[in-house]
């Protein structure tokens, strides 16, 4: 077996994006220093327009149903499911850079820096949805977080109307880097007694080892040490309870743009891999019922303490945060679904379908704090105080993204779920009282989303003006309420492009 | 064919569109015009098949409704799940009956609205939206369109209260939204439930009406060891949903506060419309998809029914908020919904026809508790307007002053009572006359109440409008016509509905009748 | 053979446990990465002793965990070099690296 | 279809009133209204009188408002007084100064009862003419009324010329709901029962009506056009009861009446509460008519519903055809119930309450519906049902009816004898005799007695209370009879009608009420009840006494002519009014049937006489001919009855004319005066209804009040306070330190791997 022009050819989204990024690198070596103008918007110009030769390839791979899904000696794999994701991150890309480009003209001043950042980590994501390889994916893992952890302590000079948001942002940052990476480490571990155990880091054998391995002994205990751990590690990263701890804090001291991009590319990208590997790598085959067990307390506990706390913030991003918590447990629960009945397609498919739908109202749902912050630089709950009358389209906007995020019907996001609850409760056994759980943990959620709304529509507004809104956010938001709409016409046509992800998931492993 | 219920249901959303950019001084007259036109459009559901050819037996049911769309939506078929959902609309009689209701209460609230003058255009709007929702819920042929329906009319109706609402508004918001979407999450399980134990059962699945009414689930579920009857408890889950909109005892808290908090039209709407949601969806999901669930908990249903009407009165009694006495006579008016349905499919070897009357009433109810609860709430909106208090005993001898209001009051009040040639009467008689050889107890119960119903009703009247007039309200001047005009109206159908209800009995008829046959179907338990 | 693979097995979750230990309980964030380091090196030696004996035939003869701990060893070196770049803001900010003070938010 | 033309287009009778209801409300009372608005200038008032008083009390308010500013402390005060007004009725002085008491918190200060004091000594002001428009709808109201007089003699002629009619023809109008099989029809059924009902009906009406041209006239100018539209759909809604064919139309017919009732009662509603007078304000007292009567209403109901449930009909045809083998007991049970409506619509004990309060309406009002019509509902539901009550029911069902109406015969008779209001005198003087009535019906083989009785009594009652208003409009608006006397000298042509009626309806011989009261009388001892007997025929003593001290408190007394008989004092100084010939004359007319359609009893008209002519009709139990009365004056009881009202007329003139013996005699000792104040006070019916009200249903109420808001929204709101307090909690335990985030994260993963440790090692699964 050689390395050929089609392992290229399979690796070339993230080529071109690697490429994009040093670009964006370079040139704004190039850019004169410290004055706004055109210089900064070129920079996101270029990079918007840039994602779209990745997209191009990911495209032409996606339009070539014979090619071969796997290269370079199995450490990559380019099926449909990485596919799906690698759409998913693109569309964050445009999204978060739409979305961030006012904010880091105005707050940050290092769009270079940001933009470049933000390109290498969508790279890191890319590969954690196609690496099918341990080391790669650890790798992987870490090209997503650093520019992360950079990207939270990027905010050296205070918000106006915001005091302290330049040390918030240092105190993000090291706390983000100090627990990311005790979680690598925990997930170090996990992958080193896997590879222990099954003595490979190849997903693909890892499935075939454990097919053969027996149940019991001293060998299954490190087995589940190793899932444990390594749902661990990657629970950090989706923000799963009890590994969500850091995300509230790093959610409000993150600039707001950065804290967008963890809340929806890191938790795909999380989960991308979280499936993969426990799927693709056999691990919930093998042991199942513990598997499942896991995950579904995880779901639980992240639903509900998520919903519950996310009542009493009172920093919108910090409720975001338990937002996303929550949003987090919802996923999970298909997961468990997924764990329940390995090899359940429908299950799989949804939870995709479900992340798409939660990284497109998620992000319009920021692009609003965004554009208040722009505005007016309050981050608070507070501030959205009758912002209908300040800014009608802002509000609106954001009152739909947060709806959906509440799965009020008939918006996507209930669509989404009720299509993630359907397909968990199909699989019986315990799974309709998680989704039962569910279902009681979106009333809960109500208090909070609708309770924006509420101040929103209803609250006295602090001053009686019109808040100038920033083109690029709220053109961010326009894509994502349109998103939001089309999703919920359209969820057939995603639902499909999900099954073909989850098929391509199972037909990974051979049968 | 030309999309008539797909632009029944969107056009008052396109009429909020519209709004939202229109120019600001025209948001009413936009309003008016678009809800105008759905309601115009949606006599076209009644005359249509009339004028067909078709006569009053074309209303159809839910088998064969009169009228229909589909456009396939989500058809998912992968591993072990098929997740079926069409974008089906369709209207049978039970349909055409709310869906117009629906259509003229929503204009005569934008009607009744004239005089807000606080952020007039997205109250409009909002109303607009609102109307969207409900007439999606009530032309859904497809149960997980109609859950998605079922909740849109949610938010605009949280937020109408809480801008334009009382001194509680707020609290009466959120009471309103949390006991709907909690009722609303347990149907979303009874729905999915529903849908695989029907797959399962048939090998098909589809969550179409019509194909959830001709098939029918069986066996038990299991839950902890403990053995249900698999339609009881789908019948349960569904109805969870409905009762808190209904509302029936003890889920009706909610009710008092938001009637009491909302602006005047939204009170007219609340009752009008979104409490026979909850009817409708007893009568059309749980009645046709779990018949025999639906016996086993009629006794049960029927029970409730009965307090549900004799608590609901007595709490009127004793209030001294006009609106709250009105709320609560809502409660005990729904009763009369529960009581009809519950003896409509109670167990016992009875006459069909007796179900049927019961069922009929039910439904008749349903229009008439809109019609005359609406014409309440305009007229002490008409008062709240002019005197900013609704204290009943705040009032008095305002006959003097205000004898217009007086007597479309009295009107209204009598109807409410039950007075024979109102619309009330036709229901409250079929109710008795149906349920009584079901549940001659529950029936007498409903009867007793009938005396706490003109006590209550006819001692707001006394208090407020009788006696020497207090001097405190010598400045008030009487309704004037744009403040009479949707009285009057709603008052011209209540009568003609009361002389001669043969015109909603039948439209109601065949979709009533189907039901009647499944429940006669069934087979009866000995007594 | 001197030792087997148990050994170095029990040698690094001791050492896991010593750098989570330090960095757990450490108030100086310097040495809370040095924890963290610590920890990270217990799972290369962890990972070291896998390969040096793997158990399943198939895969004998590769040096994959070795070339595991190299990875992590030069990610691990980026990782600290980040990591004291954010405790020298963090310094030029507030005049110390105390983890325990660095609180501000919260709940 | 019977082929006879009046019959076959029965609906002409109710559809005139009809047409004459809906030109009034729709088309002329709002040119009423208009030119009634230009005529005062600006403003909204229906009344001139209330924008007077708007004006004034505007005034008032500027001055009283800032005085009340506790809104809660008004609220309170009124709630309280608001459940005094459910009886309406204020007894001891102490209760009434506290009432005022309250007013005066209630309107803001003394200025307010100031006022309404002032509203109560001239409340019969004028202001103003009624305008064009409302005479006219007066003219219309009574050309209707005379249009379907004239139908109904037609339908009753048609009936003497041909007997067959007289059994009963059904009209079908249109079904008003048809459910699977069971028809809801609009049915009207004429029979010599509705026959005579339809007379009686149409004629009080359309008298009532031009008498009530005057004295409207007076009383409420402003309400002119409003009274003649209340006054036809009273008469569309009393024509439809007695044309019902079904229990569905009675019903129907019974309610309507029920709410035409309320609606003319509460006529005057905005006057002052007539506290001083110890009476009811029109408000309160329709309000009670309309809940005392549906109480009643409701064993109807519940009557017709157990018929229909075996049945599965409301026709009165069909439903004996189809009763054969029902459960007997069931049967007696659901006639009881029925009987509970008659009960409440015709007055009688316990439901009796309303009737005597229902005088606050104007005085046609108290003549045709609460005298001679509406009141007469209840006995003609037992006469149209009373097939099913004697010969399908046990005879329990008609004991019952006979003992209800015994008991209230002499019940509300003695009530009647200490009441110095006059027109209470006679509104117990009308449940008595409804009483009668009902004795009538439960001892007598057929419904002749009883609506016998119903017929003549219709016009001498309507006659006395159109006297009595007479006598109202004369004194402007007094009441009291001790404030009267001697009025016979002075307003002969009111006097010389009600002299007739009075003596008709004390049973002196040869007057209409003689034979038909004596028949009732004769019928319970030939049906062996002396109980009965013995009751009806000491009523008939304690009638002739009260109608006859009636008589000389109001038109004689000392000092008149003839001992007492004619004129004589007069104990006020209020100028008498003259009244006109559209007062008098339809006393006039009325005193024809009241004193001699008593003959109709015999056999003077055609074979059988009233008997055999209405028990041809479909409500004869089979089996039993209706035969003409028995001359009375060949049984010796007659004569016994004859004494009894001869000693009643005697005794009252020898208290209250010629004063022989003083009216204080009974009083005088404590066990008289104890009886007394009980008859006062009504047997405290009232107060025992009223205490039960507030305590027992309100009570109740509250107590469900109470449950909702601290019960149902206590949990409520304790889930929600709770979920948020958890999440309060739970935000704690973000403490802002990374190393406890770490070891979350840690110790986390490792109690989950301790967990699977656990379950792996005990293999638990």
């Amino acid at each position: 077996m050689q390395l050929g022009l089609t392992d290229v050819w399979l690796l070339s989204p993230e080529i071109a994006l690697t490429g994009l990024a040093v670009l964006v690198m370079v040139l704004d070596f190039f850019m004169r220093s410290g004055g706004t103008g055109p210089n900064r918007g070129t920079l996101a110009v270029v990079a918007i327009v840039g994602m779209l030769i990745p997209a191009g390839f990911t495209t032409w791979l996606a339009f070539s149903p014979n090619r071969p899904t796997t290269g370079f000696y199995g450490m990559l794999t380019s099926d449909n499911y990485a596919l799906f994701f690698q759409y998913l991150f693109l569309g964050i890309g445009l999204g978060v850079i739409l979305a961030s480009y006012d904010f880091i003209r105005l707050y940050i001043k290092a769009s270079g820096e940001f933009y470049a950042l933000l390109l290498f980590s969508l790279v890191g994501a890319m590969f954690m949805a196609s690496s099918t390889e341990l080391i790669t994916i650890y790798i992987a893992l870490e090209l997503t977080s650093f520019p992360l952890y950079v990207m939270a302590g990027m905010l050296r000079n205070n918000i106006p109307n915001n005091p302290d948001s330049s040390k918030r942002s240092s105190e993000a940052a090291i706390k983000y880097v100090l627990l990311g990476a005790m979680s690598s480490a925990i997930l170090l571990y996990g992958m080193a007694l896997l590879y222990g155990v099954t003595g490979t880091t190849d997903l693909k054998s890892i499935a075939s080892a454990l097919q053969t391995f027996t149940s019991g002994g001293p060998n299954a205990l490190v087995l589940l040490l190793a899932d444990v751990f390594i749902f661990a590690g990657f629970g950090f990263k989706i923000s799963a309870v009890p590994f969500h701890m850091w995300a509230p804090d790093i959610y409000e001291g993150a600039p707001s743009p950065g804290t967008l991009f963890f809340s929806v590319a890191s938790k795909a990208a999380g989960f991308a891999a979280l499936i993969r590997v426990f799927i693709a790598g056999g691990l919930v085959q093998t042991s199942s019922f513990y598997v499942w067990g896991l995950i579904a307390i995880a779901a639980l506990f992240s639903m509900t303490l998520g919903n519950i706390v996310a009542i009493v913030q009172s920093d919108i991003k910090r409720m975001m945060a338990y937002s996303s918590i929550a949003q987090a447990g919802y996923i999970l629960v298909g997961f468990a679904a997924l764990a329940f009945q390995p090899k359940n397609n429908s299950a799989t498919s949804a939870i995709l379908v479900f992340i798409a739908v939660y990284v497109v109202t998620n992000i319009g749902a920021f692009a609003g704090i965004i554009a208040l912050a722009n505005a007016t630089g309050g981050e608070r709950v507070r501030d959205f105080d009758g912002l209908f009358r300040r800014s009608p389209a802002l509000a609106l906007g954001m009152s739909l993204c947060l709806l959906s995020l509440a799965g009020i019907p008939p918006l996507a996001g209930a669509v989404s779920k009720v299509v993630l609850f359907i397909a968990a409760w199909n699989q019986g056994g315990f799974l309709p009282w998680l989704v039962i759980a569910g279902l009681l943990n979106s009333v809960i959620s109500i208090a909070y989303y609708v309770g924006i709304v509420y101040r929103i529509f209803v609250a006295t507004p602090p001053r009686d003006d019109r808040l100038p809104i920033s083109r690029a956010a709220s053109t961010a938001l326009v894509l994502s309420v349109i998103g939001i709409i089309a999703l919920t016409i359209f969820i057939g046509p995603l639902l499909n492009a999900g099954g073909m992800g989850a098929q391509s998931l199972f037909s990974y492993l051979g049968k | 064919m030309f999309p008539l219920l797909t632009t029944l249901v969107f056009l008052p959303t396109i009429g909020a569109l519209v709004l939202m950019v229109g120019p600001k001084g025209a948001s009413r007259w936009i309003a008016a015009i678009f809800s105008g036109v759905t309601f115009v459009l949606s006599l076209w559901l009644y005359i249509g098949p009339l004028v067909g050819g078709s006569g009053t037996a074309g209303f159809g049911s839910i088998m064969h409704p009169a009228w229909s769309e589909s456009i396939p939506w989500v058809h998912f078929a992968i591993g072990t799940l098929q997740l079926n959902i069409d974008y089906h609309l369709g209207a049978d009689g039970l349909s055409i009956f709310m869906l117009i209701l629906n259509a003229l209460l929503s204009f005569l609230a934008i009607i009744g609205s004239w005089h807000v003058s606080n952020r007039t255009r997205e109250y409009m709007a909002l109303l607009l939206i609102l109307e969207t929702g409900v007439m999606g819920v009530f032309c859904a042929f497809d149960l997980y369109l109609f859950w998605l329906f079922w909740e849109v009319e949610l938010i605009p109706m949280f937020l109408l209260i809480a801008i334009w609402g009382g001194q509680r508004r707020e609290y009466a918001a959120w009471k309103f939204v949390i006991y709907t979407i909690f009722g609303s999450a347990f149907m979303l399980a009874g729905i999915i439930l529903l849908y695989f134990s029907l797959g399962a059962q048939n090998g098909a699945y589809s969550a179409s009406f019509s194909y959830l009414a001709s098939h029918q689930v069986a066996g038990t579920y299991s839950i902890f060891g403990i053995s249900i009857a698999s339609q009881l408890l789908l019948f349960l889950l569904l109805y969870l949903g409905f009762a808190i909109k209904l509302p029936m005892i003890p889920f009706h808290t909610w009710l008092p506060d938001a009637h009491t908090e909302a602006p005047t039209a939204v009170s007219v709407l609340l009752a009008g419309v979104l409490l026979k949601m909850g009817a409708y969806g007893l009568i059309r999901i749980c009645v046709d998809f779990a018949p025999q669930g639906a016996r086993d908990f009629a006794l049960p249903l029927a029970v409730l029914g009965a307090i549900n009407i004799i608590y609901g009165a007595g709490c009127s009694l004793v209030q001294r908020d006009m609106k709250k006495l009105i709320a609560y006579s809502s409660v005990s008016h729904m009763g009369y919904v529960i009581l009809g349905v519950a003896a409509a499919i109670g167990p016992g070897a009875t006459n069909p026809a007796f179900r049927e009357a019961a069922l009929t009433g039910a439904a008749i109810q349903m229009f008439s508790h809109g019609a005359v609860t609406g014409m309440l709430f305009f007229c002490v909106g008409v008062l709240y307007e002019k005197a900013h208090l609704r204290e009943i005993n705040a009032f008095g001898g305002l006959m003097a002053r205000m004898p217009r209001l007086t007597w479309i009051y009295t009107f209204a009040i009598m109807a409410s009572l039950g007075l024979p040639g109102l619309s009330g009467f036709v229901a409250e008689y079929l109710v008795y006359t149906g349920s009584f050889a079901n549940f001659p107890a529950q029936t007498i119960i409903a009867a007793v109440t009938m005396i706490l119903t003109a006590g209550y009703l006819l001692w707001m009247l006394k208090r407020a409008f009788y006696g020497p007039l207090n001097p405190r309200w010598a400045h008030l001047n009487d309704a004037n016509l744009l403040e009479m005009a949707p009285l009057v109206m709603l008052g011209v159908v209540v009568l003609f509905v009361g002389v001669y209800p043969g015109f909603l009995v039948d439209l109601l008829r065949p979709s009533l009748h189907q039901i009647i046959q499944t429940m006669g179907s069934l087979p009866v338990a000995g007594r | 053979m001197l030792l087997s693979l148990n050994s170095f097995l029990i040698l690094g979750a001791v050492l896991f446990s010593i750098g989570l230990f330090g960095a757990l309980s450490k108030r100086n964030a310097v040495s809370v990465l040095m924890g963290i380091e610590i920890m990270l090196n217990a799972v290369n030696i962890t990972l070291v002793a896998f390969g040096s004996s793997v158990v399943n035939p198939q895969f004998s003869g590769r040096l994959t965990g070795q070339i595991f701990a190299v990875f992590i060893i030069t990610v691990a070196a980026a990782e600290a070099a980040v990591a004291l770049a954010m405790i020298i803001a963090i310094y030029r900010q507030r005049s110390t690296v105390d983890v325990g003070d660095i609180n501000m938010m919260k709940w | 279809m019977s082929g006879n033309v009046f019959i076959d287009n029965i609906w002409v009778i109710p559809a005139l009133p009809l047409l004459a209801f809906i030109l009034n409300i729709f088309v002329i009372r709002p040119l009423d209204v208009a030119i009634r608005d230009r005529s005062h200038g600006a403003g909204h008032a229906e009344h001139g009188h209330a924008e007077q008083h708007g004006q004034d009390n505007g005034h008032l308010a500027d001055n009283t408002q800032h005085t009340v500013p506790d809104i809660d402390a008004l609220v309170e005060e009124s709630y309280v007084q608001g459940i005094d007004d459910i009886d309406g009725h204020i007894a001891t002085p102490a209760a009434l100064a506290r009432s005022i008491r309250k007013a005066e918190h209630t309107s803001g200060g003394a200025a307010a009862v100031t006022l309404m004091r002032d509203a109560e000594s001239h409340p019969h002001h004028a202001h103003g003419e009624p305008t064009i428009f409302a005479r006219v709808n007066g003219y219309i109201g009574i050309l209707a009324m005379l249009g379907a007089f004239a139908w109904s003699l037609g339908v009753l002629f048609a009936m003497l010329g041909n007997g067959a009619l007289r059994n009963g023809t059904v009209v079908h109008l249109y079904d008003w709901v048809a459910v699977a099989g069971i028809n809801y029809s609009v049915n009207f059924y004429v029979d010599a029962l509705t026959a005579v009902m339809l007379v009686v009906v149409t004629t009080v009406s359309a008298l009532v009506q031009i008498y009530s041209q005057e004295y409207i006239e007076h009383e409420e100018p402003a309400g002119y056009s409003r009274f003649f539209a209340w006054l036809s759909l009273f008469t569309i809604s009393m024509l439809i009861l007695v044309l019902s064919a079904n229990f569905l139309m009675i019903y129907i017919g019974w309610e309507l009446v029920g709410l035409c009732s309320f609606l003319l009662i509460g006529f005057l509603g905005k006057d002052a509460p007539k506290m001083q007078a110890g009476r009811p304000s029109p408000g309160a007292a329709a309000m009670k008519a309309f809940i005392t009567t549906r109480v009643g209403d409701f064993g109807f109901l519940i009557g017709i519903l157990i018929l229909f449930t075996v049945t599965k009909t409301f026709e009165f045809t069909a439903i004996p055809r189809l009763l054969t083998g029902t459960d007997q007991a069931l049967l007696t049970a659901a006639m009881i119930l029925v009987f509970c409506g008659a009960v409440g619509k015709s007055a009688q004990f316990p439901l009796h309450v309303w009737l005597p309060d229902a005088m606050e309406g104007p005085t046609p009002v108290s003549a045709l519906i609460h005298a001679a019509t509406m009141v007469a509902a209840g006995v003609y539901l037992v006469a149209r049902t009373f097939v099913l009550f004697h010969q399908f029911a046990g005879p329990q069902s008609l004991e019952v009816v006979a003992y209800v109406g015994g008991f209230t015969a002499i019940f509300a008779a003695s009530i009647a004898l200490v009441q110095t209001d006059i027109k209470r005198v006679l509104a117990y003087s009308t449940v008595s005799q409804l009483g009668y009535m009902f004795v009538g019906l439960g001892v007598a083989d057929t419904i002749g007695p009883g609506t016998f009785h119903l017929m003549t009594h219709a016009f001498f009652k309507a006659l006395l209370f159109l006297g009595s208003g007479a006598v109202l409009h004369a004194l402007g608006g007094e009441q009291d009879m001790r404030k009267m006397g001697g009025l016979a000298s002075r307003i002969p042509q009111v006097a010389i009608p009600f002299l007739l009626a009075t003596f008709s309806i004390s049973g002196f011989p040869f007057f209409a009420g003689f034979f038909s009261k004596d028949e009732i009388i004769a019928q319970t001892l030939q049906h062996g009840d002396y109980v009965l007997y013995a009751i009806t025929l000491f009523t008939a003593f304690l009638t002739a006494f009260y109608m006859f001290r009636l008589w000389f408190l109001t038109f004689g007394g000392e000092g008149g002519r003839f001992g007492g008989w004619w004129g004589g004092q007069y104990r006020d100084t209020r100028t008498i009014s003259q009244p006109g010939i559209r007062l008098w004359l339809p006393l006039a007319i009325l005193a024809v049937p009241a004193v001699f359609a008593g003959f109709l009893g015999w056999n003077v008209v055609s074979g059988g006489g009233f008997n055999a002519f209405i028990s041809a009709a479909n409500v004869t139990p089979a089996g039993i001919v209706g035969a003409a009365f028995d001359n009375p004056f060949t049984s010796g009881a007659t004569y016994v009855g004859i004494a009894a009202a001869f000693l009643g007329i005697g005794l009252a003139w020898a208290m209250y004319g010629a004063r022989i013996i003083p009216a204080n005699v009974l009083t005088r000792n404590p066990l008289g005066r104890g009886i007394y104040q009980v008859l006062w006070n009504k047997f405290y019916v009232d107060e025992v209804y009223l205490a039960f009200i507030r305590f027992g249903i309100m009570g109740l109420s509250r107590i469900a009040v109470g449950f909702d808001r601290l019960v149902i929204d206590g949990i409520l709101n304790g889930v929600g306070n709770g979920v948020v307090a958890f999440g309060r909690g739970l935000r704690r335990s973000e403490s802002g330190r990374m190393q406890n985030y770490g070891a979350a994260i840690f110790g986390g993963a490792l109690v989950i791997a301790a967990a699977f440790f656990v379950v792996v090692y005990f293999n638990i699964k």
